[in-house]
């Protein structure tokens, strides 16, 4: 049952899309590795870390997407679920140092060491073992987002009170995080991680393979969001975005609905941020700062929101911008980067997937079902006595 | 505080009085000349032997020294007083009082001090100035002196309390008088007694610690009399703690106001998610930094009232800013209001690169008018000038924003047209005129808090990122749509953190506060003043 | 033409951009003054600047691109710790050599990198010892910002001052968030922990942002520098340009430079300084001190190895000693920290600040605090054979390195 | 001899993106003329409307208020020069008050005449009752008595009605059929309707028009119309 | 069920209901009995309180006192919409509400009956049966040629159609169809009330109409509401002839 239901996901573009990923993480590994760096193929080793760390945001937008382009969910803290992800994933990484620490501590990571802290807390057991991180990448985010969503829906919090409750959940987060006495290692958080699985992390195969497994990861999303999607239950989300209570009075339980996509869409930005940490060698509670998570709204909406491919692209192509922006203009690129949202919003309303499709309209005359759902009118303009 | 003539014609009189007795025979040229020998911290023993002579002229030489006017002449070590004006120096020889015009700097060097150095010449001018024909004078004497409760100021104060004739003074010198006789050993019980019933009445912080330090025997009147007191005055400063901290809450609260009410209307009213709202703040807190530095260099005189000129210039900057904005970008987003979250984004990063560009990145100095700087003690409490504007500045915006909204033809016509764009306008609103003038107000308000919030915090390009979160928390708190649940979503907030601090700190407090709104939305889904009824579901 | 290209590593956007687009301005200023002295090994010197924005990881992957797209031969910059720390493992992989020129906690000491800036006893520990000996002071209020620098530098700092036999309760601690704007009960709360009729000071390692509205509140709440003084760790002129330093004066901060030192080289520099940025009023700090002494101490390890190549320069960089600006050298040590004097100035109403007081020679910046028991047990040698940048002296093995 | 059209529409088409939902429609409402448009659902009488008050741009043609071309104008510009529209939905204003929902048509008005005339409160008397109610509290019927109490408050010369007796009780509807024919003869209002009323419209129009998928497809005096015929017009 | 009970044939019962709004009495101690398989009618004044009943029954609006009891022993005062849409009540909104960003078929398809749950809806693969209905549904509502068009673009009367056939597609035990034939045609309306006559036979259904005509047509029992309670109830023609409600309702 449940390959056929992944099976339903690949359909379509999706198909090509998630064959475009499984090729790329086959084989830029191989012309990283294996080619000359003077060979016209060769894939820089600064290439691969970028674009390893793109696919992560790739998939924390589409994650992201599930909830906000399909379901109306508007969440301003999914920064906090890829964060915590990321947390997780470095607490490992810290526990792997072990005893080459600076203070050479078998247990105790250095910033507890210097702060004078005597034991563990026991929230930090269990990370020596990668099985257990696993787990938790995927049930710490998993749980603060049921437990969130399990109030928020049930009360029927909706629209901007809900994202700016998000938002307030990441905020207190970030300045929990911040705090020393968390024993996160406040701001600096974690570093100075040694190696994964055995492997070292400052090595060019490590580095490969963690690009590898950031495009097989946003691979099997991507099949599993489309999976998502193109079930009833995908219309169901759709109905839930449009008209809530309507959807209530067709006997769908709307907080089940939310609940679902709230969880399993925080499962994915967490499994972004753990393959994020150990690419980019840090975690600090910025990860939280409300301004990401604002950021990956950005990515979605530049990219097509209520498309699966159109976060990916509005990551990778806002990101790149990003990247190329800061050594390029290094004083100006705010204008630009500026200048393009606002571009975007106004010529591009739908996105790049929606400028995609509308030009694929004007070349093909028969008009396929839209796929790009109208975004809804604003609460203030909605007026009459129906549900 | 610079030193009056006053000052030295009563050391004049001074010298028929007390300190002429401790005056000495002291070698003023030398000793005043030793001033700019040697290491600054040789320079207090120096000092010292100066304030021994009780020559008035020395009361201008330290008060100069302990101002850093004080300079000597490179070439030959000769101390002068001296006067900055324009962008040379006049000397005058402290002694003889000759004065030399239009000396450069380079030939000058200051005469140090310190901390200690300018406490030691407080403590001992304040002697001299305990008899001060000016009232200013002798009241800051007799505060020094409560506070060093130096015995030798006891027969100044004695002297002086026969003559004063103040009341204010009186009882302040009677309080320094009652802290000399409970911080010396050998005091008679029946001055002790009558001391600790003047600090007692007197209150506070002060006399709580003078009263702790009593030494008696367990169990005498002067014991019982301390223990009484100290519990009387604990009593009443924990009541007045408790109504400093509301004060607290609801000055934070009018801070939160301010940095909210601009958004209230392009958020709340129009339904903009709004995220360049704390740039038009910023813009309203650079106007101010701007106005300011045009008044300092055509005006110089009205530096005091430059404020009030920016108020206008904020609003009309920021407003244009807001209105450029609407007519650019936001007019095509109507109906789409997530995207105008985006596009908003945009505009704020251009607005604080553009800011960063022109001004430079680094905080811009705002200075604070003489009226809204320093604190009035009233009873138990310490309310700052600048608090207690921003209070009534934020109240009457937030009243006169209301009558506008709720009382005229306009506000109608905002709030027909922002909740049925099409419909008002075949009602014969012109909408798009209606659209930019409420953007355009939203703005310049948000431009009329930051003239307020550059008097308290940073003024720099990054100074709208830091309310912008706290600017959506308190307009969704309070209810969007709804200008009473801003006001009171604010001075919630505000007084639920001020409550919160001193048990959680800072951080945590910050971090409940949070957390309150997260379960307070799910008790109240739409916030505080939650808009009900038929017309809003779905 | 071949140059020899500089990475510049500061953030020109965001929350930092406010401290660290100074220090920017100062490298290209450097460098283009070497260039006009002819450059180095005889090629020119081509800066290469990006803009990291204030965010952590967009440091590792700038860092990366100077080094492995750009090939720059040394890249100044970072500012907070996070970013230091962020950047750190990228150094040490592709091995190339940073300098990082602000004050920080200690506690590290890495092949790859050269701290310039102040390790806590060439700051903090001064900064007491002289309040403790001038000012008499016997209550502490040690208020920080809550993250590592302070942290660190506060638990340092209580160790120090119970050793000296100060009571516990006569030691206040207080944090807050980054970018606190409401001061009020905080302040309130010194004014009463000062009125206990004991002298009080603070010691502030408050951050950036939060230090306007914290004087601001101190002035008005009439809290004075005679009554109870501020010491503050990261307060310099760049930050007091931002205030009306009036009601400040007296109040301290203690720097291995300020710009009111009198030296010659210091007259030049600022002379320089206000020439290349047009702009008269423009100040200078310590954090510019530590590039200046940074880089001349780069350009002539450079010379010294004759190659710009990584290996090469960090050894010739030990023991490197050029002039600083307070009229002295400075000199890189085995740990890659240098020597410094410590100064403490007094706030003025120009916004400048009045030295008070100065060690009597240089001190050594020490990477492991004698302070705190796990680290007083490290040393940090980079020479062979230690090579190593936190040797136990007690089990006598490397820390990091032994397995 | 004196202009008698109100308004004239000249061959308009209308299109929803590609969708068109207007074909060179034309039609006059003359003053003082109860002017009635027939049709099934979604034929594009709503859509006529809108091209009318200016709520959806037409793709071709012209609308003249009496001699002014009016084609491009802005709604508010149409209101201003006398346009009162009912719409179908009732569009009320649902966070204001029933009073304040009024007061909308304030806008076009000079100060001295803002106010509400009497009528429209005898002609809908529960309009006073519920001044201060939340318009989007009232009831469906209540809501559209609210819109046509709204639109006269404008005090129009044109009155453009989108099926006023949707939802509204039978004595009420015989009112509003009342109030119509006064305003038409006191006042000399020109009144264009729409309706799926059949009786309401026939024993109120002067003309009549019917549409058929985007066309007017007969148009004639009210009293020439047929029961029948126009029911075999209407069947589906 | 019904077949169990045959002694209290009541599917719907209202008890003394009462609901007011900031002091203003819409429902005031209603009661009311629609019986298993029983159409009735509702008429009265705007502003009587037929779409707040409707409000209360589906679990919208709760009543300031009284009780609802469905089926005889489910109270549905208790219970929130979902759980009482499940229970097999369906309601046709005033103003047409239906899935405006989906296609027609959609809104059918998210209407036609079934598991509701997340799992099943996840899982769920149309079964040529279910496909079958919701032709026969287009076909009803006379919408099979737009079926692939977004709901948004239908004309007013056409989401009203729509809408109804969303209602069957529920197949709920009692329909509440709040004036289903506003803005139909005579002939369309006609249609309308053959169609409620026929899913009739095999349910309950409550409507709401203005419209004398259809009422006419309809031909049941009806209910007069007039400010919150019962004015008047019995065929058409016996509550026509009441003064009381050709005053209030009717009109001379
Ligand atoms: N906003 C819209 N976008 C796309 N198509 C629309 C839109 N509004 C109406 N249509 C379509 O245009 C056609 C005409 O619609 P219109 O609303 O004018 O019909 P109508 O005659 O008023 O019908 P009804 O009697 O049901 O109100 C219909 O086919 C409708 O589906
Ligand atoms: N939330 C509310 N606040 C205030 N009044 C309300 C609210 N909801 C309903 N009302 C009032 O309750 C009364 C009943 O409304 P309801 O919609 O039930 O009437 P109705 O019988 O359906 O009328 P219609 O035939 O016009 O649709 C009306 O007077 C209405 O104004
Ligand atoms: N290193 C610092 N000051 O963060
Ligand atoms: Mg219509
Ligand atoms: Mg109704």
């Amino acid at each position: 049952m449940i390959s056929g239901f992944l099976f339903r996901g690949l359909q379509g573009r999706i198909a090509w899309v998630a064959a475009a990923l499984a090729l790329i993480a086959v084989l830029v590994p191989f012309l990283n590795l294996s080619l000359a760096p003077d060979h016209a193929l060769h894939i820089p080793d600064y290439a691969v870390s970028l674009f390893g760390k793109y696919l992560t945001y790739a998939l924390l937008a589409l994650a992201l997407d599930l909830v906000w382009g399909y379901c109306g969910i508007l969440s301003l803290g999914h920064g906090a679920f890829f964060a915590l992800g990321g947390y997780v994933m470095g607490m490992y990484l810290m526990r792997q140092i072990g005893s080459r620490g600076v203070y050479g501590d078998p247990i105790l990571p250095d910033f507890m060491v210097f702060l004078n802290w005597k034991e563990l807390p026991w929230y930090w057991f269990g990370f020596d073992q990668f099985w257990f991180t696993l787990l938790m990448i995927f049930a710490v985010p998993g749980l603060l987002a049921f437990v969130f969503g399990w109030f928020a829906f049930r009360s029927r919090v909706t629209g901007v009170y809900l994202s700016i409750i998000t938002q307030a959940m990441t905020y207190a987060l970030l300045l929990a995080f911040f705090r020393n006495d968390m024993g996160f290692g406040g701001n600096n958080g974690l570093t100075d991680f040694k190696d994964i699985l055995g492997f070292t992390l400052q090595n060019g195969g490590t580095r490969a393979g963690l690009f590898s497994a950031s495009a097989f990861a946003l691979c099997l999303s991507l099949i599993l969001s489309s999976a998502i999607v193109r079930s009833r239950f995908g219309k169901v989300l759709i109905a839930t975005r449009e008209a809530e209570s309507r959807a209530r009075f067709l006997g769908y339980r709307v907080e089940h609905v939310k609940l679902f996509v709230f969880t399993v869409s925080a499962m994915m930005a967490g499994l972004a941020g753990a393959l994020y940490v150990p690419q980019v060698g840090i975690i600090n509670p910025g990860e939280f700062a409300p301004a990401n998570s604002i950021e990956v709204v950005i990515w979605t909406a530049i990219g097509g929101r209520g498309t699966l491919i159109g976060p990916i692209l509005g990551a990778i192509t806002v990101n790149l911008g990003k990247s190329w922006f800061t050594a390029a203009l290094p004083e100006y690129w705010l204008f630009a980067l500026g200048a393009l949202f606002v571009a975007v919003t106004l010529f591009l309303p739908k996105g790049i997937m929606g400028a995609m499709a509308s030009v694929r309209q004007k070349f093909s005359a028969k008009k396929s079902a839209p796929s790009d759902p109208v975004i809804g009118t604003p609460a203030t303009e909605q007026s009459g006595d129906a549900s | 505080m610079s030193l009056p003539r006053a000052l030295i014609a009563c050391l004049f009189f001074l010298f028929a009085a007390p300190v002429a007795v401790s005056a000495q025979e002291v070698d003023l040229p030398g000793s005043i000349a030793q001033l700019a020998q040697g290491k600054l911290k040789d320079r207090a023993a120096k000092v010292e032997i100066l304030l021994k002579s009780g020559d008035p002229r020395v009361a201008t030489v330290l008060n100069q020294l302990a101002e850093g006017t004080l300079y000597y002449r490179k070439s030959d070590k000769k101390v002068f007083l001296t006067e900055k004006t324009g962008k040379t120096y006049a000397l005058t020889d402290p002694l003889t009082g000759e004065e030399i015009k239009d000396q450069s700097k380079s030939n000058l060097k200051k005469i140090k001090a310190n901390n200690s150095l300018r406490r030691t010449i407080r403590d001992g001018l304040s002697l001299f100035a305990l008899s001060s024909s000016d009232p200013d004078e002798r009241m800051q004497a007799a505060e020094t002196v409560f506070k060093s409760k130096d015995p030798i100021a006891l027969p100044l104060i004695e002297a002086r309390l026969l003559k004063e004739e103040i009341a204010e003074i009186l009882s302040l010198l009677n309080q320094a008088k009652s802290a000399i006789v409970l911080s010396s050993a050998d005091m008679p019980d029946t001055a002790k007694l009558e001391a600790i019933s003047i600090l007692r009445t007197m209150g506070g912080r002060g006399a709580l610690t003078l009263l702790s330090a009593v030494e008696a025997a367990p169990k005498s009147a002067v014991a019982q009399a301390t223990q009484l007191a100290i519990t009387s005055i604990e009593r009443r400063l924990s009541i007045w703690d408790a109504v400093q901290n509301i004060w607290y809450g609801l000055s934070l609260g009018s801070v939160l106001l301010l940095a909210s009410i601009g958004l209230a209307i392009t958020f709340g009213v129009m339904g903009v998610i709004n995220m360049a709202h704390g740039e038009m703040v910023m813009i309203g807190a650079y106007t101010t930094f701007a106005v300011q530095q045009a008044v300092q260099i055509f005006a110089p005189g009205l530096t005091d009232y430059s404020l009030l000129l920016a108020l206008p210039a904020a609003f009309l900057a920021a407003g244009l800013v807001g209105l450029i904005l609407e007519r650019g970008i936001i007019r095509f987003l109507y109906g789409r209001p997530l995207e105008t979250l985006l596009a908003t984004w945009g505009v704020s990063l251009v607005l604080q690169q553009t800011v960063r560009t022109i001004f430079g990145p680094s905080n811009k100095e705002v200075v604070n008018p003489s009226w809204m700087s320093g604190a009035v003690e009233l009873a138990g409490l310490s309310l700052t000038w600048n608090r207690i504007w921003i209070f009534f500045f934020a109240l009457a915006v937030f009243g006169l924003l209301f009558l506008l909204l709720k009382r005229t033809p306009m506000g109608l016509q905002m709030r027909a047209v922002t909740q049925n764009r099409k419909m008002a306008s075949s009602m014969g609103i012109r909408t798009p005129w209606v659209d930019a003038f409420t953007f355009a107000l939203g703005s310049g308000i948000a431009g009329v808090a930051g003239v307020a919030l550059s008097q308290i915090g940073n003024v720099s390009p990054n100074l709208g990122q830091s309310y912008i979160i706290d600017s959506f928390m308190v307009v969704v708190f309070g209810g969007v749509g709804n200008l009473w649940g801003t006001l009171i979503g604010a001075i919630t907030l505000g007084v639920a953190n001020k409550f919160l601090e001193p048990f959680a700190g800072a951080v945590l407090g910050k971090i409940f506060v949070l957390v309150f709104i997260i379960l307070f939305i799910q008790k109240r889904p739409r916030g505080l003043f939650a808009l009900k009824g038929r017309s809003v579901e779905q | 033409e071949e140059t020899i290209k500089v990475g510049v590593l500061h953030s020109l956007s965001g929350t930092m951009a406010i401290s660290e687009t100074t220090l920017k301005d100062a490298m290209l200023m450097l460098i283009e003054e070497q260039n006009k002295k002819g450059g180095l090994l005889g090629k020119k010197l081509e800066p290469v600047v990006v803009d990291p924005a204030s965010d952590w990881p967009l440091f590792a992957e700038k860092a990366r691109e100077l080094i492995d797209v750009n090939k720059v031969s040394a890249v100044f910059g970072a500012w907070t710790s996070v970013s230091r720390k962020s950047v750190l493992p990228v150094f040490e992989e592709l091995n190339s050599i940073l300098f990082y020129p602000v004050q920080y906690e200690g506690e590290e000491s890495q092949r790859n990198v050269f701290y310039t800036g102040a390790a806590p006893n060439q700051q903090a520990i001064p900064a007491v010892d002289y309040l403790m000996a001038e000012e008499e002071v016997e209550r502490w209020v040690l208020a920080g910002t809550d993250y590592v620098y302070p942290r660190t530098t506060n638990k340092i700092l209580e160790a120090y001052l119970k050793a000296k036999g100060v009571a516990a309760e006569d030691i206040m601690i207080n944090y807050t968030p980054f970018g606190h704007s409401d001061w009020q009960t905080i302040v309130s709360d010194v004014k009463a922990f000062g009125a206990a009729g004991k002298k009080t000071a603070v010691v502030s390692t408050i951050n950036g942002d939060a230090n306007v509205p914290f004087y601001k509140e101190l002035a008005n709440q009439g809290i004075k520098a005679e009554d109870i003084p501020v010491v503050a760790f990261s307060v310099g002129e760049e930050e007091l340009a931002g205030l009306d330093t009036a009601p400040l004066v007296g109040h301290l901060a203690a720097w291995n430079y300020f710009q009111s030192v009198e030296s010659d080289a210091n007259a030049s520099f600022i002379e320089a300084w206000k020439a290349y940025t047009k702009d008269p009023a423009r100040v200078t700090n310590d954090p510019m001190e530590a590039h200046y002494i940074g880089f001349n101490m780069w350009v002539k390890a450079v010379e010294k190895a004759g190659t710009t190549d990584a290996d090469a320069v960090i050894d010739a960089l030990i023991g490197v000693a050029v002039p600083n600006l307070t009229g002295g050298y400075s000199a890189m040590m085995p740990n890659h920290h240098i020597t410094k004097p410590v100064l403490i100035g007094e706030i003025q109403d120009d916004g400048q600040f009045d030295v008070v007081y100065e060690t009597a020679g240089l001190v050594p910046g020490d990477a492991w605090s004698d302070f705190l028991p796990d680290s007083a047990k490290l040393i940090s040698d980079w020479r062979a054979p230690l090579s190593c940048g936190n040797f136990n002296t007690e089990t006598k093995t490397c820390g990091g390195k032994g397995e | 001899m004196p202009e008698t059209a109100a308004l004239k529409v000249q061959s308009i088409d209308l299109h929803y993106g590609a969708a068109q939902a207007l074909r060179n429609v034309s039609l006059v409402v003359e003053k003082a003329k109860i002017t009635c448009v027939l049709g099934r659902n979604g034929v594009g009488k709503s859509s006529l409307l809108r091209a009318i008050v200016g709520q959806h741009p037409v793709s071709n043609g012209e609308i003249l208020l009496g001699r002014d071309a009016i084609t491009k104008a802005p709604s508010y510009t149409r209101a201003g020069k006398g346009i009162g529209y009912v719409p179908q939905g009732r569009e009320i204003f649902a966070q204001l008050t029933v009073k304040e929902n009024l007061e909308t048509g304030y806008a076009r008005l000079p100060r001295k005449q803002r106010f509400i005339e009497e009528e429209i409160f005898e002609l809908f008397p529960i309009l006073k009752d519920m001044l201060s109610r939340r318009g989007g509290d009232l009831s469906g019927g209540q809501q559209q008595q609210l819109a046509i109490g709204r639109a006269l408050v404008t005090r129009p010369d044109i009155l453009v009605l989108d099926e006023p007796t949707e939802g509204i009780q039978p004595s009420i509807i015989k009112d509003i059929g009342r109030a119509i024919t006064y305003l038409r003869d006191e006042k000399g209002m020109a009144i264009l309707l729409v309706e799926q009323y059949l009786d309401f419209c026939r024993e109120l129009a002067d003309v009549v028009h019917i549409m058929d998928r985007g066309e007017i497809t007969h148009s004639g005096p009210a009293e020439d119309l047929d029961r029948d015929d126009v029911r075999s017009y209407l069947t589906v | 069920m019904t077949e169990d009970l045959p002694l209290t044939p009541v599917l719907l019962y209202l008890d003394d209901v009462s609901v007011s709004f900031d002091g203003f009495k819409a429902i005031n101690g209603l009661s009311l009995a629609i019986e298993a398989g029983e159409m009735r009618a509702i008429i009265g004044p705007n502003g009587a309180g037929k779409t707040t009943m409707m409000d209360i029954i589906t679990g919208k609006t709760r009543p300031d006192s009284g009780d609802v009891l469905f089926e005889g022993d489910m109270d549905l005062t208790q219970h929130d919409e979902t759980e009482i849409a499940q229970a097999g009540i369906g309601r046709k909104f005033q103003k047409p509400t239906v899935f405006e960003d989906q296609t027609v078929r959609e809104n059918i398809e998210l209407a036609l009956a079934g598991e509701r749950s997340v799992f099943a809806s996840l899982f769920y693969q149309e079964s040529e049966a279910d496909k079958a209905r919701i032709n026969a549904l287009l076909d009803t509502v006379r919408l099979t040629h737009r079926a692939s068009e977004l709901a948004a673009d239908l004309s007013h009367g056409q989401k009203q159609w729509l809408e109804i056939g969303m209602l069957l597609a529920q197949d709920p035990k009692l329909l509440l169809v709040d004036e289903p034939v506003a803005g139909m045609t005579d002939a369309e309306t006609i249609e309308t009330a053959k169609l409620l006559r026929e899913i009739a036979k095999t349910r309950s259904v409550i409507v709401v109409e203005h419209d004398m005509g259809f009422i006419r047509d309809l031909d049941v029992k009806v209910t007069v509401l007039a400010e919150g309670s019962v004015l008047a109830e019995g065929s058409l023609d016996h509550v026509s002839a009441h003064p009381d409600v050709i005053e209030s309702y009717l009109g001379r």
